[in-house]
């Protein structure tokens, strides 16, 4: 990689600005004009999708972006730069912010949620921080980024402003910035000073393997810091944060707990496991599979937590837990196809879960239901919505022909390479359990039958929230049909 | 020429003085006058720290009077120096100085009405004293500023109600103690050393090596204790919440950005300058046992701070707090702990600057500091609480506000030293600030009340009233200069690169361990 | 908490009863402060810089006279500050009696006054006058000048000492004061030294560099007794009355 | 380091004036640590800076050395004309004192610093007594335990809060009760049967929020009037 045609473009960070404009455009129209706000809402995630798309032919081409913003310190500028990886999750959460916003319109307008001028701005706050992370070149602008996006996260996540509200933010903070400031900056501030020859910028391509001149001891620290420093990973047991911060409005939770943050946490996560110490230091080192083993029982556990969980959102929060333990894992592998599979994963499991928590969002919607308990005979009345969630479930599961599908079997196959068996044992149980927690929903929704079946409110949800959850639905089919661009971009040869 | 180091002192000087001449004119001819005086002290030091990044030498000398320093050692006249420290301390000051000036329109027409022209006398004195801290070659003359500047502090807080002159006392008999131990220390120094020039001093210990010498030994001693009792260094902080808390407001953002940096700076002045990093971390215990303090120090002040419920106390607490990082920084010993040490003063500054601007906004428009006061107070007042906002997460240290960066520099200096009680401690404030500053965040934003319970209805209804949640902004004379102090914090933020420059070129001339890696 | 105190004040006395023993014996000539180039250097080079014969007077207002001028601007403050700190504010009703003294002025010390005062007042311009050459200097004949009027506020009562010297005069006076010193230096400055170089002054006083520093020196040396004259009957007026300024001793 | 009989010529013979300002210092801080009374505390503080003066005024003493101004026959002004070696007199510019005359004056440095210290004194002693006036005209006291109690009445009675009353819900019956004796004494403070209603109330079990925390605020104000004694470390300005 090393050795990529690197080309200047200015790219990137219209990308990384155009939700700041969409935000000013926002405030100025404001509450008076809604549909005004919303437009901006649009525009700017649809510019910023394009620039994301417009960028794919030059990385598919072998070649990388790059863009200089400030210098940082003497030695470290922020800089941004797009590779293969960052650009498939720039993509994933550039064009779902698209079908988000569609979504949260009918969800804002239908609930007659308050303050959504503010709503709106901090999302589009998120959605740059996002993309920040995605096309950081080191780990300090990376840095940077992961705070940016937990603050203006905070607002999102206190929406409605109760006392339930106020308790999951005050997780969420607690969790994110404790982890962040202090297990994360002194974990870099090692990184900067104490690796001889003077300062690293420890970019994600020329530095790659530099903290294998460290002492075993302080690399084990090292990789520990920043596993459980990147909190937003949820790797246990820095995990309750995420169904604390479930109390949002379910576009919140959807884009940002299901794709954006969570996800910006383990593409860290992947950053640090691939590209600060790379897969040669890491399968040097010994006490390397104990991450690995970290991350299964964050896989297990939380499914089992999922089991037992009735408010759907919660459970869902759960199941995003456990496939980000696959993430995790996946990057631990330090095998191609292992690292590969997780990048593939950040794609394949956003789709699915985003279709999930629409789902959720669109039955509260229409139905004022949270609890599992509460659908039996939905499906019924809400056939494209429950179908939906079918097809999420299923992609989430992993089977085929949907996208989940082929992330597993890339990590499958990673673990293999590494001849971990014990892993693939792992992914085998943790699918079957995913089978047991995501099917009955669909199961209950469809063939039991409800004791009010014939009461009349019972009707699918506005269409604006119905056509994004179809189209994420649809989105996992073609994550599937369309998986050989995806592996090029992470670098695997289908 | 360089006239321009001494007109820094020179204009808020006269600018006094016109202030209590013209008192009998016009009061309000007392506003107009201090901030033009201060814009052209501001000028002065701009010009001053641009002369000193240019000389060959980056620092520049003036000797007040015209006398020579041919002889050895120096110290037949005054000196006044200004290297780049001693410059960019100057620049705070006075920039800090000119914004609080701005600001000081309206709250000290309300708090101390007919008394403007003395206001504003012992206003800008305390700015010269402070500024000429900052610049002074000579230990002595040292002394003398810095008596200006407490007797001009005592004044200002003392003006305020009773309550706030119950509070000086206490200010004053701590303040002569910390002065007069650093009176005494200089006595020592001067004992043993025959001059009262800083580098002269210092010359004549490398000279003739008085590095075990009982009696230096004890002088660094009392000149130590005498400034970190001036600097409210924990065990000794007991007059800093008080007086800050009763005292009106624009003292209060006068003060507390300004005196115990200031302070900071004396204390980096005395240790690099005057005794020489030989002296003052070599052969003393100091090393071992300081950071230790300091531990104890943050510790204790942030506990402190968490028990308050009022916001002008709990940030005089965080001042306690924060000077034990600055503290710290120096006695951790190397390279990088200093230059966060330094920059954290310049730092320190421009948050406290502004979040004390909020606390006085806050103040002139509910007529209350207390947590219960602010519910829902981002409806009313969004501007003033970015500004506040913004010096909150400085404090707390997230980027790009200037308070990362300082605080990145302390904690690679912690660990360059391996220094980790001063680490875990520093870490420990982080979240206690963090717990502090989004419990107002929760009462601004969320308008909860102190019991945790909602008032209002949920889904937009927060129990306000009208009156409470219609956009009523602060007048523009309190609201610009808070804002100009915001971005001032965000452009320190982004331009550290330059100010750690100049630190670095100054502490480059002084045999600091770097650690590992340093090139 | 006071055996606490106690204990604390011991272990200060010891540190510096340690330190003592490193000093150089008392009186000893050869002490570094004492042998310093730096004292030396004013003893013996006083008279050629500046002809002033006192060298302390030179020291004071010519070699170290920025300090000079900030312990000015130090008794201005203190000036600045009592006046504005007892001025104003509620005031104790009960407590307005203590203060009210009623007495007719007595005839013998009125009288004796009225001799003194004047010769206190030339003696306070002798003292600053003379200070170049004998002990005195600003501050001292400063001191004596406040002294007067104290006398006279004491001997009749504040409102007579008033009459003759009202306080918003007082501060005008010691802002002048200020304004001399400073601009002595402003001068000096103006003329090219740098501040405080009074040397420059030989370019516009028909005198020699050295004697141009000389009568500087006296100006200063007045500027300085404006000040203090002003702000110790300021002081006094202020902290007798509790800042009201009538009815006080 | 410490012979028998060494330690007493060293300070008590050769360093007496080391030792006496010593001596005066901690005297000084004693009073201003110790005493209670506001003005023993500047008067201690007013021993600690001569204890401190007459250091520094006794490091320019030189033995056999006469005040620092020229005697006569070094005068450098008035005295200029000085008889030449032909005898005729001469204006003569004046001279670098020669080095063997320097020990004859005594260091005029110290002085210098001293006077600055004393006007320095006298300002912060001048201020110190307007802020004790400013206090006594507030409190009606000098004595420092008699201040600190009513300083943390005050502060008890006034943190800050705001004033206003919020809109509560439907108040319980207590809590009506509670509201009722409130509004007829806006101030617990001042009335003695305002205190017994509070007390009543808090002997009961079963009580509502806002009387709980009116109880509480009446006890910490009752507190330190009960004894003459408590000193708080803390918050003590």
């Amino acid at each position: 990689m090393s050795t990529a045609a690197v080309v200047e473009d200015i790219r990137p960070l219209i990308a990384l600005l155009a939700p700041w404009a969409g935000m000013i455009g926002i405030i100025w129209a404001g509450e008076k004009r809604p549909n005004l706000r919303e437009l901006f809402t649009f525009i700017a995630a649809s510019v910023q999708a394009a620039v994301v798309l417009s960028l794919v032919p030059i990385i598919l081409s072998g070649a990388v972006v790059e863009f200089h913003i400030w210098q940082i310190f003497s030695y470290v500028p922020m800089l941004l730069r797009v590779d293969g990886p960052g650009l498939l999750f720039a993509c994933v959460a550039s064009l779902l912010w698209i079908a988000t916003t569609l979504y949260a319109v009918g969800y804002m307008r239908g609930l007659h949620e308050h303050a959504q001028t503010r709503f709106y701005s901090f999302f589009a706050l998120s959605l740059s921080a996002t993309m920040g992370v995605a096309f950081s070149a080191n780990l300090l602008t990376i840095y940077f980024f992961y705070e940016m996006l937990s603050v203006s996260t905070f607002p999102l996540v206190t929406h409605m402003q109760d006392k339930e509200a106020r308790t999951g933010g005050r997780t969420y903070l607690g969790y994110l910035l404790f982890t962040s400031l202090c297990l994360l900056l002194p974990a870099l501030s090692w990184c900067y000073v104490w690796l001889d020859g003077g300062h690293l910028t420890m970019d994600f391509i020329e530095d790659v393997g530099k903290v294998g001149h460290f002492s075993e001891a302080t690399q084990i620290v090292l990789l520990l810091l920043f596993t459980f420093g990147f909190a937003k990973a949820g790797i246990m047991p820095a995990h309750s944060w995420l169904p604390g911060a479930m109390v949002a409005p379910t576009p919140v939770s959807a884009l940002l707990h299901a794709v954006a943050v969570v996800k910006v946490g383990v593409f860290c996560v992947y950053r640090v496991y691939a590209d600060v110490f790379g897969a040669e230091v890491l399968a040097n080192m010994s006490g390397e599979e104990w991450t690995m083993v970290i991350a299964s029982a964050t896989i297990i556990i939380s499914s089992l937590v999922a089991l037992s969980q009735d408010n759907l959102k919660r459970r869902l929060a759960f199941s995003t837990i456990g496939q980000l333990g696959y993430i995790v894992l996946g990057a631990a592998i330090a095998t191609d196809r292992g690292q590969g599979g997780a990048v593939l994963h950040i794609a394949m499991h956003a789709c699915g879960k985003i279709t999930l928590f629409f789902c959720a969002g669109a039955i509260f919607v229409a139905t004022g239901k949270k609890y599992v308990s509460e659908l039996r005979g939905i499906g019924r009345k809400m056939p494209l919505t429950m179908g939906a969630f079918m097809i999420g479930a299923l992609s989430v599961i992993g089977l085929p022909p949907l996208g989940g599908f082929i992330s597993k079997w890339y990590l499958a196959l990673g673990a293999l390479d590494r001849d971990a068996m014990w892993v693939v044992i792992v992914l085998l149980i943790s699918s079957l359990l995913n089978v047991f927690y995501l099917l009955p929903v669909a199961v209950t929704a469809f063939f039991r039958t409800s004791e009010t079946e014939n009461d009349p409110s019972f009707k699918e949800a506005p269409w604006s929230c119905v056509v994004p959850l179809l189209l994420t639905a649809g989105g996992c089919f073609l994550l599937f049909f369309w998986s050989d661009v995806l592996l090029q971009m992470v670098g695997l040869n289908p | 020429m360089s006239d321009h180091i001494v007109w820094i002192v020179l204009f808020p000087l006269m600018g006094a003085v016109a202030c209590a001449l013209s008192g009998a004119l016009s009061k309000k001819l007392c506003y107009p006058i201090s901030v033009i005086s201060m814009i052209a002290s501001v000028w002065a030091s701009v010009h001053t720290m641009m002369q000193a990044i240019e000389s060959p030498v980056h620092e520049i000398s003036y000797i007040l009077g015209g006398w020579s320093l041919d002889l050895f050692p120096r110290g037949v006249g005054i000196e006044f120096r200004a290297d780049l420290l001693g410059a960019l301390i100057t620049l705070v000051v006075t920039g800090v100085g000119l914004i609080v000036t701005l600001y000081s329109k309206v709250p000290v027409q309300r708090e101390t009405p007919g008394k403007e022209p003395m206001y504003y006398g012992l206003f800008l004195l305390q700015i010269c004293g402070l500024a000429g801290i900052a610049l002074t070659g000579d230990a002595f003359n040292l002394y003398v500023l810095i008596e200006v500047a407490a007797l001009t502090g005592y004044g200002l807080i003392a003006l305020g109600s009773n309550r706030a002159a119950a509070a000086t006392f206490n200010y004053v008999i701590l303040g002569t103690i910390g002065a007069s131990l650093y009176l005494l220390g200089v006595g020592y120094l001067y004992l043993k050393t025959g001059t009262l020039n800083m580098v002269g001093i210092r010359e004549v210990i490398e000279a003739q090596s008085l590095y075990d010498s009982p009696a230096m030994q004890v002088a660094f001693v009392l000149v130590l204790v005498g400034i970190l009792i001036k600097m409210a260094f924990f065990p000794f902080h007991a007059w800093l919440p008080n007086a800050y808390c009763h005292a009106p407001s624009t003292t209060s953002c006068l003060l507390a950005p300004l005196v115990t940096k200031v302070m900071i700076y004396v204390m980096i002045r005395m240790v690099l300058t005057v005794f020489g990093v030989e002296f003052s971390f070599e052969s003393t215990l100091w090393t071992e046992v300081m950071p230790w303090l300091v531990a104890v120090a943050i510790v204790c002040a942030a506990v402190m701070a968490l028990a308050q419920r009022e916001i002008k106390r709990m940030l005089a607490y965080l001042i306690v707090a924060e000077v034990g990082y600055m503290v710290g920084g120096v006695w951790i010993y190397n390279y990088y702990g200093l230059i966060g040490s330094i920059f954290h003063v310049i730092s320190d500054a421009c948050m406290t600057l502004c979040l004390f601007l909020g606390a006085g906004i806050i103040l002139e428009k509910c007529r209350t500091t207390h947590f219960d006061g602010l519910r829902g107070l981002f409806a009313k007042m969004p501007l003033t609480m970015i500004g506040f906002f913004i010096g909150g997460f400085s404090i707390i240290g997230l980027p790009p506000t200037c308070g990362f960066f300082s605080k990145w520099y302390l904690i690679t200096g912690g660990m360059v030293s391996e220094r980790w009680e001063y680490m875990v401690t520093l870490m420990f404030s982080t979240m206690v600030m963090v717990v502090l500053f989004f419990r107002l965040i929760e009462r601004i934003h969320l308008a909860v009340d102190e019991s945790g319970k909602n008032l209002g209805k949920g889904h937009g209804d927060l129990g306000l009233t009208e009156e409470q949640t219609r956009f009523d902004e602060a007048p523009l004379t309190m609201l610009v200069p808070l804002l100009i102090a915001a971005s001032i914090v965000m452009i320190i933020g982004v331009y550290n690169q330059e100010v750690v420059d100049q630190i670095e070129v100054f502490l480059r001339a002084y045999n600091l361990p770097t650690g590992v890696s340093y090139k | 908490m006071k055996r606490a105190a106690f204990i604390l004040v011991l272990l200060i006395g010891l540190l510096l009863a340690w330190a003592a023993k490193d000093f150089p014996t008392w009186g000893d000539p050869h002490a570094p402060a004492s042998s310093s180039p730096v004292s030396s250097h004013f003893i013996s080079n006083t008279g050629v810089d500046t002809e002033v014969p006192n060298m302390v007077t030179a020291v004071l207002a010519d070699y170290r006279g920025f300090d000079t001028m900030f312990e000015t601007v130090v008794v201005f403050i203190a000036g600045l500050a009592v006046i504005s700190i007892l001025r104003g504010g509620p005031t104790r009703r009960t407590r307005d009696r203590e203060f009210v003294v009623d007495f007719e002025p007595d005839l013998i010390v009125t009288n004796t006054v009225r001799l003194i005062v004047p010769v206190i007042q030339i003696f306070a311009f002798y003292v600053l006058a003379h200070g170049h050459v004998s002990p005195g200097g600003g501050f001292q004949g400063g001191v004596a000048m406040g002294a007067s009027f104290i006398l006279i506020a004491l001997s009749w009562d504040l409102k007579t000492a008033l009459t003759r010297f009202p306080i918003e005069r007082c501060f005008t006076v010691a802002a002048v004061g200020i304004v001399i010193y400073a601009g002595i230096g402003l001068l000096s400055m103006a003329l090219g030294g740098e501040f405080l170089d009074y040397a420059h002054l030989a370019k516009v006083l028909p005198v020699s560099p050295e004697m141009a520093r000389y009568h500087a020196m006296l100006g200063v040396e007045i500027g300085v007794g404006f000040t203090v004259s002003a702000i110790m009957f300021a002081l006094y007026a202020s902290l007798s009355t509790d800042g009201r300024m009538q009815d006080g001793l | 380091m410490v012979e028998d009989g060494s330690i007493f010529s060293q300070l008590l013979v050769d360093r007496l004036n080391y030792f006496i300002y010593i001596i005066l210092l901690l005297i000084g801080l004693w009073a201003m640590i110790a005493k209670n009374n506001l003005i023993k505390k500047l008067i201690g503080m007013s021993i600690f800076q001569t204890a401190i003066i007459l250091f520094y005024v006794s490091i320019g003493v030189k033995e056999g050395a006469t005040i620092p101004i020229y005697l006569p026959e070094h005068d450098p002004h008035g005295s200029h004309l000085k008889v030449d070696v032909n005898g005729s007199e001469k204006m003569l510019p004046p001279e670098v004192l020669e080095s063997s005359l320097v020990p004859g004056y005594s260091n005029p440095l110290p002085h210098v610093l001293m006077l600055t210290a004393i006007v320095v004194g006298v300002a912060t002693l001048g201020l110190a007594l307007s802020v004790c006036l400013r206090i006594y005209r507030g409190y009606g006291t000098v004595e420092e335990d008699e201040l600190l109690e009513k300083l943390e009445r005050e502060d008890a009675r006034n943190t800050g809060r705001p004033r206003r009353r919020r809109p509560r819900r439907a108040p319980s019956e207590k809590a009506v009760a509670t509201e009722k004796l409130k509004s007829g004494n806006p101030r617990p403070r001042q009335s003695r049967t305002n205190r017994k209603g509070a007390k009543a109330g808090s002997s009961e079990g079963t009580r509502n929020d806002s009387t709980k925390s009116v109880t509480e605020k009446r006890k910490t104000v009752r507190k330190p009037r009960k004894k003459t004694s408590p000193k708080p470390k803390e918050d003590n300005s």
